[in-house]
């Protein structure tokens, strides 16, 4: 079976980033997320911290900046959201270059802009330094149920097949003097649409047969050691323990010097 | 629908979670029943399919993005309680490679498109076969299901934002957004599931949980010719599931969760503000529309700031999840020793 | 002393309700070779994936080594019996060949250096070692077959079951494939159309014709008997006779 | 008189840098029966698939007819050249066998009755008209096949080019699919790892070998040279000499 999606998302590399095990990786962005959300939007200072952090880790593990941003396209709803709602928002109106803005909303967007950003960086981050397997073991090595990593594996790997399946679709149907270009053949990628569900499921069942038939229960053997070192949690720990520190440093300051 | 970071405010995400590692819990206890060796591919092609039919994103209006759910497919193909977990799946992997859809927002993402849709999926589809078990029944009953599963989820999400949204929409104009573009979507989804089911129906029967049936008897040939027709085999019917009533207190548990602890405990009191302004007293209100919204997020109740509030209300969200599937993988294990010693003894 | 592999009366239909085999009566014993034929769409391969609980009888028993093949006994079947597939693809599924290669001995639990050199054994075995490294699914479709049987080599399960493991060799593998099943001590059973293969590397043949063994007996006997060939479309090549 | 298949120089690596043809020339005239011979991963398939324009030249130049394969002439080229795969799976896709073999004829511009027998015909010489209306992934390996060659006949394509045709197919199929091949008056290329095949069936034959064409010749003179043939993994099956 082949190709394709993964490796859009993961780019092979061999830094810290990338030999860390993927379940530090794994908690440390979670962790990350939580100290994100729970920052007050007003402290913008602490998300200007926190998206140097991530620019850190980026850095770190060799993934360009262009990479991150084609991978932020899956954020353009929200984006696209976000700036609706000072037009349509209720409360308190400021005029802003000749438009009248709800300033709650123009709270609201920034809060959401803002902190939906970093969870996207970081999520992209994690994608493009560990490989879709690994992180399911890292699931696994997190204690997420069996069914659960049982099922997801399940689903990348049909990914992968009904990509695989697609593929020889269109070169089937090309060799035998196909070409797509017109609308009256979209009842013909129509109808062997339906075939690919079947096929695909088919195609994978069967190959989940041969796992069973040598010896496969349902987790897959773990043949290198990925336990994590202390120090490897503590490398991983920089992240999430980084932010932490801007956020209760932000809460000591502004303690300190009062809301304005 | 997918609700990003910082969307809802920390009561509805945490009160969301807690449902929804709730009902992951439960739907792991069921699907026990559901999944063998050879359905588990299933729930993975499944959960792929669902994945790929929610790419087709686009925005809404006034609400999040929109795009077909999968839930109600989901649930005829493998049973409500793996449709469940194949949902989580979508949603688990799509946050944490994908970027679709925010880490702590996951409990809100499962309970709207994993529970509520599965739930009202499974209701209708189950509603209408229970009297009629054609072929065409069946894909009847698939587009019913589908096509009001997606507008229930976008009520059940304008509910959630009318308690703890942190965006200062009118609920009227999120409710005919969301509404009117599910409404649509529900029509493309339940078209694409009746085609869907249709066309497993005719090669794979078998692989239609909602459609477990007959198969037809064996013939068996000598070497003389003489021919024999084994017996009939069992019929194995889908079970029933009054455990699946578990979850519809359970959605309504996150209303009221999510209500109370919104307006008591939040600091964001943004959702009885709301009330208060449609109920009249709004202008006393407004005058203080500026310090809530913008106090919300750093003013403190009870001396705590909400930003320690909020790590402590998602960590408890997110120990609670870890708990009971902690505890169900225990449990797991120990049906699974005791089948290998099953096993061993034979 | 207990059969190999036995089965009895085993019928089976596909859930579309296509009925492929109606009642399969064989026995093979320990440490024989006997080649299953027969016509396209015979059963072959429905009846082979009942060997090893891929399938599962609609009606009738399959035994392996004395135990009745059903849920339970599963793993332990699975353990003895190796399988390779008429299509190489649904075999293959790791990302690399040396992961491919030792998914198999390393459920059965094998680890560090003796699992290296079962999966080194296996592939020079077939002569894919160099590819050790490379995807499965980038290579050639004979590369694919011999990456197969080294999958299941690797395992060194007692029996082994075989469908068309030479399709798509080159000759050399395919003399090369015969020599390394004549040097296991393993029960073998091999699903061909190349009938000249059978009587180099089987003693004993069956013939499985619409969904039932037609015959059953000693490979050189069977083919010659033309008028028994013919009946279920076999014939030996052009060229060929039984000498 | 231009030749039916004419290949220069032509080299090509897949996208994951593996090379896999090295210059390769050769020149087949209308109307001859030739095949393609050669150890696994030689390079065969990935030769054949850039008849008609599947792959496309890293280096060098196909050309069909006179006319040389580029995005231009396409639709024309897989008009002339009928491509049977060596995967049967790669090449059926639709619901039913009946959709799958009228595809081609259909995109051809035939429709109606005129397709229907064209179906039916392609079917019944393959001896698969009885399961016209079964979706092809629920055959057998064997029955694939024979419809991955029925789609491909339907086409009535003046150059077919087979990727190891005969392989899989029970004895009678493999004859019966000769008879075919001898009936039509087409050019043919055919991949076989099957030599007194390709003797029965090709009075010329190529021996595609590390990416470069190694030997070219009549058949019988190529199997006879047993040194040339243990030069590239090729040998004749036991018992089988070239008379
Ligand atoms: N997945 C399937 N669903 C429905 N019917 C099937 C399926 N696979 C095979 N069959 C049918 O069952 C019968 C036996 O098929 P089987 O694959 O066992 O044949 P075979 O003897 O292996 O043939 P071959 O030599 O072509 O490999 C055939 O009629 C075939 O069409
Ligand atoms: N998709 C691919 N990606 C990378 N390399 C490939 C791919 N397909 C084939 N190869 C390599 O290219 C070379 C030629 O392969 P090809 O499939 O053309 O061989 P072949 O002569 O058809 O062999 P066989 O007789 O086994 O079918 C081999 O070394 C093979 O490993
Ligand atoms: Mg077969
Ligand atoms: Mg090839």
């Amino acid at each position: 079976m082949s190709s394709g999606h993964h490796h859009q998302l993961y780019r092979a590399g061999d830094t810290p980033v990338h030999r860390l095990p993927p379940q530090c990786k794994l908690a440390a962005v979670a962790a990350f997320a939580l100290v994100v959300v729970a920052t007050p939007r007003e402290w913008f200072a602490a998300f200007g911290a926190y998206a140097l952090l991530l620019a850190a880790v980026a850095v770190t593990a060799r993934i360009p900046a262009g990479f991150v941003l084609r991978r932020m396209v899956i954020e353009i709803p929200f984006v696209l959201f976000a700036l609706a709602i000072p037009f349509i928002g209720t409360g308190e109106r400021v005029q802003v270059v000749g438009l009248s803005l709800s300033l709650p909303g123009l709270w609201a967007a920034w809060n959401i802009l803002a902190k939906a950003t970093l969870g996207v960086v970081a999520s992209i981050l994690l994608a493009a330094t560990t490989e879709p397997r690994m992180l399911l073991l890292g699931a696994q090595r997190l204690r997420l149920p069996p069914m659960l990593v049982q099922i997801a594996m399940f689903m990348l790997r049909y990914m992968d097949v009904i990509l695989d399946e697609m593929r020889r679709m269109r070169v089937a149907r090309e060799s035998r003097g196909f070409t797509a270009r017109d609308a009256r053949h979209i009842p013909v990628v129509a109808r062997s649409a339906g075939a690919l569900f079947i096929r695909s499921y088919e195609r994978g069942e069967r190959v989940h047969l041969a796992m069973l038939s040598r010896g496969y229960t349902g987790s897959m053997p773990v043949i290198q050691d990925l336990t994590p070192s202390a120090g490897q949690w503590l490398v991983a720990g920089t992240l999430p323990g980084a932010a932490l520190a801007v956020l209760l440093g932000a809460w000591g300051l502004t303690g300190v010097w009062g809301v304005s | 629908m997918h609700v990003p970071d910082g969307f809802f405010n920390l009561a509805v995400s945490v009160s969301a979670g807690a449902v929804a590692a709730a009902g992951v819990a439960v739907c792991l206890r069921g699907a026990r029943r559901e999944l063998d060796d050879r359905t588990a591919p299933m729930a993975g092609l499944v959960a792929a399919f669902v994945f790929a039919v929610q790419m087709l994103n686009f925005p809404v209006a006034a609400g999040t993005s929109g795009h077909l759910l999968g839930g109600a497919l989901a649930a005829i193909l493998v049973g409500p309680y793996t449709a469940v977990l194949c949902m989580a799946v979508v949603l688990l992997v799509q946050g944490f490679f994908f970027a679709d859809g925010g880490l702590t927002a996951l409990g809100v993402n499962i309970t709207l498109m994993g529970l509520v849709t599965v739930l009202v999926g499974w209701g209708v589809f189950r509603l209408i076969t229970r009297t009629v078990r054609s072929r065409a029944a069946i894909t009847a009953a698939s587009f019913a299901a589908a096509l009001v599963s997606v507008p229930a989820s976008a009520l059940v999400f304008t509910l959630l934002f009318w308690i703890g949204g942190t965006a200062p929409i009118e609920i009227g104009t999120v409710a005919a957004a969301m509404g009117g573009v599910h409404t649509l979507i529900g029509i493309g989804e339940g078209l694409i599931t009746a085609v869907t089911v249709g066309t497993v129906l005719a090669t794979r029967p078998d692989l239609v949980y909602g459609a477990r049936g007959l198969a037809a008897p064996l013939v068996l040939r000598g070497a003389d010719g003489d021919r024999v027709v084994t017996p009939e085999p069992e019929v194995r019917a889908p079970a029933r599931r009054p455990a699946l009533l578990f979850l519809l207190p359970g959605v309504v548990v996150t209303f009221v969760l999510a209500g109370v602890v919104s307006v008591f405990a939040s600091g964001d009191p943004d959702g009885l503000e709301r009330v208060a302004e449609d109920e009249g007293f709004g202008d006393q209100a407004t005058d203080h529309a500026f310090g809530t919204w913008t106090l919300a997020d750093y003013g403190d109740v009870a001396g705590i700031p909400v930003g320690v509030a909020g790590v402590v209300g998602v960590a408890a969200t997110l120990i609670v999840a870890g708990a009971v599937g902690y505890a169900v993988r225990r449990r797991n294990r120990g049906h699974d020793r005791d089948r290998d010693h099953g096993r061993l003894s034979v | 002393m207990t059969a190999s592999l036995e089965v009895s009366r085993l019928a089976y239909a596909y859930p579309d309700g296509t009925q492929a085999l109606f009642g399969v009566d064989l026995r093979i014993e320990r440490g024989e070779r006997v080649a299953l034929l027969g016509p396209n769409g015979a059963g072959k391969t429905t009846l082979v994936m009942h060997l090893n609980g891929i399938l599962t009888a609609g009606h009738g028993t399959v035994t392996v080594a004395g135990l009745p093949v059903s849920k339970d006994s599963l793993k332990e079947i699975r353990r003895r019996v190796g399988l390779v597939f008429q299509d190489p693809d649904d075999q293959l599924f790791m990302p690399t060949v040396r992961d491919d290669v030792a998914f198999g001995p390393a459920n059965l639990g094998l680890r560090g250096e003796e699992l290296q050199q079962r999966v080194k054994d296996a592939l020079t075995r077939v002569g894919m070692l160099e590819a050790i490294d490379r995807p499965p699914h980038h290579l050639s479709f004979g590369q694919r077959r011999r990456v197969a049987v080294a999958t299941v080599l690797a395992m060194e399960p007692e029996i082994l079951v075989l469908d068309e493991p030479s399709s798509n060799l080159d000759p050399a593998s395919r003399r090369e494939l015969a020599e390394i099943l004549r040097s296991l001590d393993v029960t073998v059973l091999m699903v061909t159309h190349d009938l000249p293969y059978a009587l180099e590397l089987c003693e004993r043949s069956l013939i499985l014709s619409g969904g039932v063994i037609a015959a059953d007996g000693p490979t050189r006997t069977i083919l010659a008997d033309a008028e028994l060939l013919a009946g279920h479309r076999l014939e030996l090549p052009y060229g060929f006779s039984v000498a």
